[in-house]
């Protein structure tokens, strides 16, 4: 059976190690294997790994039993030798996965179906960071002589950019990137019965424009469709043999705001930040009618947040995700408190094409703030010029959107909430900072003892909410389009694997 | 005649060269290119290494001049998107484009022509009024809307036609074309139409009104006292000085018909030039734009070389290479 | 006989116009009237917006999000509130909408043409006068002018523009930006034909006469030659007024447009496209009608006016 | 003394190609020479004419005694002023108003957007003078209706447009009026007015005119004066009188000859040869030798120069 | 008379207009013979290009035959279908305008556009069609014909370009020729040469020729005899020395009067007061008559006379006056 699918963009390489980037992990998932992968509830499943444990004598050392019997699209055996070489692969200067697995200082194998891989101190949460660390075969990466990752930025290219051997379920058939992808079942998998494996052909095409994908969908030439939008749901489910389906999607969208500075650019206030006051932070976060927001620009499509963090990540809880209400009386007469009776006037900074209907969020806060005399001029443009803004710390209200690849808060901490610095804290715009909470924060990627683990990510949170750091607005709701004829669940990581379709 | 076609090169080398600086200039701004190509997980010193590995500190002219180099021998740098060449990329997607420009173009000279004339011939005959308001309607609608309007009738509710891509492509060589398959040659019906509508009815205006004002000529009034048949009066007298004026303007428009594909592409999918150029100018890929604009840029000047050196042949009063005095 | 002299009936410019054969061809023409009559009440309706729409779209502090996607005059699930048009996914009053979004489509349009009219005919006008190099000059910048498709250039001035002008006026820019950017693509067919039919006054005996009294060339240019090249001129702006109304539309979609806050026509098909397939029609439907019957009528009236003025068709 | 005094003006064009062609195809500049070495004197009050073939220079040489071009060498006297090299701008703006022109095309000469008062007033207004009833008084005397000011030129025929354009060329109060072929776009019977309104204002203002014109019998009713033109030389210049009865230069024969007359009825004319040549490209010697049936060898070799024959002057070698 | 070539019956032409029917030419009559050259006179605007445009059928709307019959070479023409007409025109009318310079396609050869005039209307081989077009131009005394057959229009000078139209106008040999204003827009030099080629080609063809102008003197020396035509009517008709020497219609006479002549010395031409009248406000009865010395009561009221006996249209001719 040939699955025809869709989404919004393309992978940019299919060099496994070249590029961290949720599209282009997805099409290498076909082919490719890690040694754990996620499955659809988001928990680890043994993939080229079989099981996989700290050392009990050194917590330091965690020990990786591989699978025996794969092997790789060109026939090779699959070995410990190839996860040694991945490792060692992944941790090369041109490698994006660089910074995910810094900790490990050494990968060595233990007999053929066995590795040990070092960290430079305990490191409780490794597995999550190898979920999308992608093994490739030793011997034939160095017959052809690609064992140097591609140089994306640079430009490179080689023979792994466009060739794939893995150890996945599906063979590269051709690939015109942006235009076209096609996949074919691998029948060698060692996870043929285990899996369903019905589709046998993959034709994998990125369409931009949202309306096209949906009149794609919508005339059948669309099997299965990724970035669906929000409003053309019902329609989808409408027609005869499609239908949609959604789950919580792990990304949490909110807004920042610089309560650092002394004084902001783009408000009407001289020599004062009104962003400063917790209080007016709180009254912003008060007048955002979230359900509002839910019920129409999502179409029910989303799920109010009063946290940032998804509810799939270590250190998320019910009541804190429930904490944010609204009241726009309240938030006036915190407004006045604070001394902003008449409001103030401040511009604030969204992209256009990177969240589902960022936009129209933004538009729609522009309008409830304005109800409790907030004047907000929107500026929403590509994400292109909208994240240097963030990074370079030049806004000073802006959206952002945040997702937890590794499940723990951890990951929220270091880039949101942790001082700005250079190789830390490095997407907190806010200007926030607190030294203690600074420590705090570095202390976690060594702390083995996960109650105070979770103690002390509770502290953080605490201080996060109460001080409103950002402003929470929802989780994003993930939806798949399909033909009924396509079985399978929504992947919360917004990562189908396609062994994991049934047809009929 | 030479002398005309060496200036008419000069100039269009000075074209390209300020087309060239003017597009490079703009992407300057547009965006920083560094941020997309650095994942969530990217540090300060990353972003300086990369800044230095790009050249993108060097001062302006430097880039420039080094742009100018590369873009002489064909080489437009590396996307920072897809990390290949992006005269490789190019290659890769021209024939998309050209295919369904040529397609549009064929398709809007042919009915413009044929429709001016027509509408000219028959000036107040309810048919030729007819199509001259509906030609209106096709020039008070944006392209984008209409493409989406042809997909929703033609591929939503009648399901007739494919709402995006090539359909399949053969493989000529370097080249892929969608004109050998069935699928391919549905595929490109709905993208051309939508592309070509404007600039037929633009031609098919011109036609039409220059084709009014040629048939009101003393040598048509004469060619009628003649006693010449109404067909070698329209077709073999009118219509070939109709085409003099006409061919500039087609020229102009042959131009942007590619320009304006990348509307159509970006509705309708189609794997060519001007989608990979709407998505470098959200990438910020600058190396695709600045060689997107050159190619354009070359196409427009090589077209309308080819148009200048077609008055030639059709007007034989600019073959003189005699000083004219009166 | 000078005491008689005062007394002669001077006939108003407005009574010329009456019975001039414009007028009557115009009052004869079905389709002139009309069109003249849908673009009148067109532009009045979009200038007394303010006065005639049920509420300012454009205040967000006024909207309220809960009454988005209503039906036409069909009341909200949620509000009870009932609108003309329906409203949109931000819950504003399309028909409000859409005469706002009018009033800054017609802005950017008339602007952008006024614009390109002024610099097309002092370009044109002083090439064809003075002629030699400064026409030379001026007409090879035509010339690359035109070997650049417009859309390029409006993406071209846009970036250009973004990146120069500080953050903080990006808003009030957007308007500017798009009327430079369409108006610098259209100058060049203005100065065309300026330069076209200055050549041809230039030539004829009263500008010789003029020359003869010693009148300037600035003087000769301006009463003598610019009213005698105005009609071609106005059939062109008409014409041009509707492109750059779609052409407003166009750049919008390719996200160069108004902003999403103070929606134009265009940012409103735009936006309306995206509803196309999900039943909310009237978002797109009735910003699209709008449109083109302003463009469409525009149109006509400027190809009317093209047969109408050129004496060489009558 | 003579109101206006030419001295060996000539105007040469430059019609080159561009510079790049004439690179490419090895061609030199070229230059036609409109008017060549001409010399002739008008008396005050008198009526100049200027005849010859199209393109024989004629409205060259009109252009050029009203200041709209300046010669390439010689000079037009006006008054004893030199208008191109005059520095004294007093002096030129005082000539300026002297001079004044009358037009072919009463259709072109007169600007459709304007009324025809302000047409008229314009000469006047433009230096600053006060111009109340002017254009009332003057258009009495071109045989108009003062109520006329106010209309458009449209509303009028091709004879009353020449006569606005009359009115106007008086309205600066001129001495000298250059008219380059008034009536050739006129009917018989309005030639004819518009003829003797000339006749009268003539008389009335003390004007002298410089009439240029192709058709000799008008030139023969009208001049005191004629010069004949061929290739932009002046080839003869005699009284009317003189002219056409005792005609010296091979070329004025042939005109005579050529033109149609009102008592020839089935005449079979001497048939003219040839036709002008390419005045870029002049013929040798006498520019009229290959049309000339009398044409000798001296003629071919050098340009003959201007002889006085009486009143009558002439540049033929062979004429006497 | 067998040898009438062309045949006009009360022809009139109509235009609608704004402000009502206007009529360019009003109840005229004449015929031309085989071998004779008609000239048609009168002011701008007098309806002469109107007449010989409705003969060929070539009104250009909204202007069309109001009344009247023309008759070609016995058979009448002027209820013809198109295509009918069309086979017509060139091959048994021909016509000369104005101004040769646009008369030509710039874009033919003008061997091209000879050929194809034959092609339409001869039933000759391509090549035998190229050999005429090249004896034509020599006919009409083209230099070198052979050789400047295939020279594009703008190659000629414009005393050659007339010649060139003559050919295009003659090469199917047609038995009437229409030439409008030939030589208006020539040299006296070159007007003389081609008015007689007109002529030697009328006299050795025996081709009826209809010439317009509004030049006497060309009328004097081409014409045998000669219409005036004014504001749409014939005033006088007959031969040419009969109405130049002794007009009797009081148009004419002053039309002869207001030309200025070598006998005249400087004395004051005649000058015919007025204008003629535009044509939505022709006068009722005679429409000369606001402008006539001699004009009656009875020029007012009735409608002008049709030409009987004498060759005037006019109540009152000079003639009987003098008589009387
Ligand atoms: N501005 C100019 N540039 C080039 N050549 C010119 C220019 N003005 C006149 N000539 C040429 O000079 C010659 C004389 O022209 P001019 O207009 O004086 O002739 P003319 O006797 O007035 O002819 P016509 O009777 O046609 O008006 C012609 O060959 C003409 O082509
Ligand atoms: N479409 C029209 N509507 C109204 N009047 C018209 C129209 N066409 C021509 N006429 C008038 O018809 C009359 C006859 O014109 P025609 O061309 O026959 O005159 P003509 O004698 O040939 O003059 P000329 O010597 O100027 O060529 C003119 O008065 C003209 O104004
Ligand atoms: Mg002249
Ligand atoms: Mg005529």
């Amino acid at each position: 059976e040939t699955l025809r699918w869709a989404r919004s963009g393309d992978a940019l390489t299919l060099d496994p190690h070249a590029q961290n980037e949720g599209p282009t992990h997805t099409i290498r998932h076909q082919m490719y294997e890690p040694l754990i992968i996620r499955d659809i509830s988001g928990a680890f499943e043994a993939a080229l790994a079989t099981d996989w444990a700290p050392k009990a004598d050194d917590p330091n050392i965690w020990v990786f039993n591989l699978r025996e019997g794969v092997t790789f699209h060109d026939g090779a055996a699959f070995t410990a030798e190839d996860v040694v070489f991945s490792f060692e692969r992944a941790k090369q200067p041109n490698s994006d996965m660089k910074e995910l697995i810094g900790s490990i200082t050494e990968v060595r194998a233990v007999g053929d179906f066995s590795v040990e891989i070092v960290t430079d101190g305990p490191n409780p949460i490794l597995p999550s960071n190898l979920t999308n660390l992608f093994i490739m075969d030793k011997d034939w990466t160095e017959a052809n002589n690609t064992v140097d990752v591609q140089d994306f930025e640079g430009g490179e290219l080689t023979f792994a950019t466009t060739n794939v051997n893995g150890t996945g379920p599906y063979v590269l058939q051709s690939r015109e990137p942006d235009v076209k992808t096609v996949m074919v079942r691998n029948d060698a998998y060692w996870g043929i019965d285990q899996f369903p494996m019905e589709v046998t052909e993959i034709i994998y095409t990125p369409i931009q424009n949202a309306a096209t994908r949906v009149a794609a969908m919508l005339s059948g030439e669309i099997d299965f469709l990724q970035d669906m939008p929000v409003q053309d749901l019902e329609r989808v489910n409408a027609v005869d043999g499609l239908i949609v389906k959604q789950a919580p999607q792990n990304r949490v969208i909110f807004f920042g705001m610089n309560q650092g500075a002394d004084d902001l650019e783009s408000d009407n206030i001289d020599g004062a930040n009104p962003l400063a006051d917790v209080r007016v932070r709180q009254a912003m976060s008060m007048a955002i009618n979230r359900d509002a927001i839910r019920q129409v620009v999502m179409r029910g499509q989303s799920e109010p947040a009063g946290m940032i963090a998804p509810p799939f990540v270590n250190g998320w809880t019910a009541e804190m995700d429930a904490e944010s209400s609204t009241d726009v009386e309240a938030a006036k007469a915190l407004l006045a408190e604070a001394g902003y009776a008449d409001g103030f006037s401040i511009r604030l900074d969204c992209p256009n094409d990177r969240y589902v209907n960022d936009e129209g969020i933004c538009q729609a806060a522009v309008g409830m703030l304005g109800q409790i005399g907030i004047t907000v001029n929107l500026d929403a443009k590509p994400k292109a010029q909208h994240f240097p803004l963030i990074s370079g710390g030049q806004t000073d209200f802006y959206m952002l959107g945040w997702g937890v690849p590794t499940y723990d808060s951890e990951y929220v901490f270091n880039f949101l909430v942790h001082s700005r610095e250079s190789e830390i804290g490095t997407w907190n715009a806010t200007g926030f900072s607190d030294a203690d909470l600074d420590l705090m924060i570095q202390s976690l990627a060594s702390n083995t003892d996960l109650e105070a683990r979770n103690a002390d990510i509770a502290t953080i949170w605490r201080t996060v909410q109460d001080e409103q750091l950002y402003i929470p607005i929802h989780h994003q709701v993930l939806n798949w389009g399909m033909s009924e004829r396509v079985g399978i669940e929504v992947d919360p990581e917004d990562q189908p694997k396609i062994k994991y379709f049934t047809m009929n | 005649m030479l002398a005309y076609i060496i200036r008419r090169v000069v100039q269009s080398a000075l074209v390209l060269l300020i087309v060239g600086l003017a597009a490079f200039s703009m992407f300057r701004f547009v965006g920083d290119p560094i941020e997309n190509m650095l994942g969530q997980e990217r540090t300060t010193v990353d972003i300086e290494r990369l800044r230095d590995q790009l050249g993108l500190d060097e001062p302006f002219i430097v880039q420039y001049v080094k742009f100018l180099e590369g873009a002489v021998q064909g080489n437009f740098g590396v996307s920072y998107r897809q990390g290949r060449p992006v005269s490789d990329i190019l290659v890769e997607r021209a024939p998309a484009t050209l295919e369904l420009a040529t397609v549009s173009c064929v398709l809007a000279i042919a009915f413009g022509i044929a429709f001016g004339v027509f509408t000219a011939i028959r000036r107040d005959g309810f048919l030729a009024n007819f199509i001259m308001s509906t030609s209106l309607i096709g020039v008070s609608l944006p392209t984008f809307l209409i493409g989406i309007l042809l997909i929703y009738i033609f591929s939503v509710e009648l399901g007739w036609l494919p709402s995006f891509g090539r359909g399949e492509t053969v493989q000529i060589g370097n080249w892929s074309t969608g004109f050998l398959t069935a699928s391919g040659l549905k595929a490109l019906i709905l993208p051309s139409i939508t592309l070509g509508l404007y600039q037929m009815t633009l031609i098919m205006r011109l036609v039409r009104s220059e084709m009014l004002e040629v048939l009101r000529q003393d040598y048509i009034r004469f060619a009628r006292a003649r006693g010449l048949k109404n067909r070698t009066i329209n077709f073999r007298h009118a219509l070939k000085n109709t085409m003099v004026p006409v061919i500039t303007v087609i020229g102009l428009q042959l131009g942007s018909i590619i320009a304006f594909a990348i509307i159509t592409e970006t509705v309708f999918q189609w794997p060519g030039v001007g989608l990979l150029f709407i998505n470098a100018v959200q990438f910020v890929d600058i190396p695709v734009m600045a060689a997107y604009l050159m190619l354009i840029s070359v196409m427009f000047v090589a077209i309308n070389l080819i148009v200048d050196i077609l008055y030639f042949f059709i007007d034989p009063r600019l073959r003189v290479d005699r000083a004219g005095g009166h | 006989m000078n005491d008689t002299l005062d007394k002669i009936p001077q006939r108003s410019r407005l009574r010329m116009f009456l019975d001039s054969d414009i007028y009557y061809a115009f009052r004869r023409s079905p389709v002139a009237v009309v069109s003249t009559v849908v673009v009148s009440i067109l532009i009045l309706a979009a200038v007394f917006a303010p006065l005639i729409a049920p509420t300012n779209p454009f205040n967000p502090a006024t909207l309220n999000l809960m009454n988005g996607f209503t039906g036409p005059m069909a009341p909200n699930a949620f509000t009870g509130e009932s609108f003309l048009l329906g409203t949109d996914d931000q819950g504003r009053d399309v028909f409000s909408t859409i005469l706002y979004g009018m009033r800054v489509s017609l802005f950017v349009g008339v602007a952008a043409v006024l614009f390109a009219m002024v610099l097309g005919i002092t370009l044109g006008l002083v090439s064809g006068y003075v002629g030699g190099w400064t026409e030379t000059i001026i007409m090879r910048v035509a010339d690359v002018q035109l070997t650049f498709p417009s859309i390029l250039i409006a993406m071209l001035i846009f970036g250009i523009a973004k990146g120069v002008t500080p953050v903080e006026y990006r808003d009030q820019m957007a308007i500017w930006v798009l009327i430079l950017a369409i108006g610098l693509s259209d100058w060049v067919q203005f100065a065309r034909v300026v330069r076209g039919a200055t050549l041809v006054e230039k030539r004829k005996e009263y500008v010789e006469a003029a020359r003869l009294i010693g009148r300037t060339p600035c003087a000769i240019m301006l009463r003598h030659i610019l009213p005698n090249v105005l009609s071609p001129v106005l059939v062109i702006a008409t014409i041009s007024l509707a492109l750059a109304i779609i052409a407003e539309a166009t750049l919008s979609f390719l996200g160069v447009g108004a902003p999403a806050t103070q929606p134009s026509l265009g940012t409103l098909i735009r936006i309306g496209q995206g509803y196309l397939f999900s039943g909310e029609w009237w978002i797109l439907l009735f910003p699209a009608l709008t449109l083109l019957t302003l463009a469409l009528s525009v149109n006509l009236l400027g190809d009317w006016l093209r047969d109408a003025l050129n004496p060489r068709l009558r | 003394m003579s109101l206006i005094s030419v001295k060996n003006l000539t105007r040469v064009f430059d019609v080159s190609k561009p510079w790049l062609n004439r690179v490419i195809e090895r061609r030199a500049k070229a230059f036609l020479t409109a008017v060549s070495d001409v010399d002739f004197e008008v008396e005050e009050r008198s009526t100049y004419a200027l005849v010859g073939e199209s393109g024989s220079g004629k409205s060259t040489i009109g252009r050029m005694l009203v200041g709209l071009l300046t010669p390439s060498s010689g000079k037009v006297e006006i008054n004893g002023v030199n208008l191109a090299t005059e520095t004294d701008a007093d002096k030129v703006d005082v000539i300026r108003s002297d001079i004044q022109m009358i037009f072919q095309d009463p259709f072109a000469s007169l600007n459709p957007r304007w009324r025809v008062r302000d047409i008229i007033v314009e000469p006047v207004v433009a230096r600053g003078g006060d111009a109340t009833g002017l254009a009332e008084k003057l258009l009495v005397q071109v045989g108009l209706s003062a109520l006329d000011a106010g209309k458009f030129p449209h509303e009028f025929s091709g004879g009353q447009r020449q006569r606005i354009c009359i009115a106007r060329a008086l309205s600066s109060e001129p001495k000298l009026i250059v008219c380059d072929e008034p009536t050739s776009a006129l009917d018989v019977s309005v030639q004819a007015q518009v003829l003797n309104l000339m006749s009268d204002l003539k008389d009335n203002f003390g004007l002298t005119y410089v009439l240029i014109s192709h058709d000799l019998t008008v030139v023969r009713h009208m001049a005191d004066r004629i010069g004949v033109l061929y290739l932009g030389r002046l080839v003869e210049e005699a009284s009317p009188e003189d002219l056409f009865t005792d005609t010296k230069h091979p070329y004025t024969k042939m005109l005579l000859e050529a033109a149609p007359r009102m008592d020839g009825f089935g005449r079979e004319a001497d048939l003219p040869e040839g036709e002008i040549p390419d005045p870029i490209d002049p013929p040798k010697g006498c520019a009229f030798n290959p049309r000339c049936p009398i044409a000798t060898n001296i003629c071919r070799q050098e340009r003959p120069m201007m002889r006085q024959l009486g009143d009558i002057r002439v540049a033929c070698h062979l004429a006497d | 008379m067998s040898d009438v070539v062309l045949s006009i019956r009360g022809l009139s032409v109509k235009i609608p207009t704004r402000s009502g029917i206007v009529k360019p030419v009003d109840d005229i009559s004449y015929d031309i013979r085989a071998g004779e050259i008609l000239g048609i006179v009168g002011e701008s605007g007098a309806g002469k290009s109107m007449a010989g445009n409705a003969v060929i059928g070539l009104l250009n709307p909204p202007a069309q035959i109001a009344a009247g019959e023309i008759w070609l070479n016995g058979s009448r023409i002027d209820n013809l279908k198109d295509a009918a007409m069309r086979r017509l025109r060139g091959k048994h009318i021909g016509m000369v305008f104005q101004d040769p310079l646009t008369s030509l396609n710039p874009l033919l050869s003008i061997g091209d556009q000879l050929t194809e005039t034959m092609l339409t209307h001869l039933p000759i081989s391509r090549s035998e069609a190229h050999q005429r077009a090249v004896a034509a131009l020599d006919e009409v005394g083209i230099p070198g014909a052979a050789e400047r057959i295939g020279s594009y229009p703008h190659e000629f000078s414009g005393g050659m370009r007339q010649r060139v139209v003559i050919a295009l106008a003659l090469c199917a040999e047609p038995s009437l020729i229409i030439a409008d204003e030939p030589t208006t827009a020539l040299d006296v030099s070159v007007q003389a040469q081609i008015i007689a080629l007109l002529k030697r080609l009328c006299r050795d063809r025996g081709t009826a020729v209809m010439l317009i102008t509004h030049d006497m003197g060309v009328i004097t020396e081409a014409a045998d005899r000669v219409a005036v035509m004014y504001a749409g009517r014939l005033a006088e008709l007959g031969a040419v020395r009969d109405v130049l020497t002794q007009p009797q219609h009081p148009y004419t006479q002053g039309l002869m009067a207001s030309t200025p002549l070598a006998s005249q010395g400087k004395a004051r031409l005649h000058q015919i007061e007025g204008a003629m009248p535009r044509l939505n406000a022709v006068p009722e009865g005679c429409p000369f008559h606001p402008r006539c010395a001699y004009a009656q009561d009875k020029c007012r009221a009735a409608p002008t006379p049709q030409i009987v006996g004498g060759h005037a249209a006019c109540w009152f001719p000079l003639i009987a006056q003098k008589v009387s």
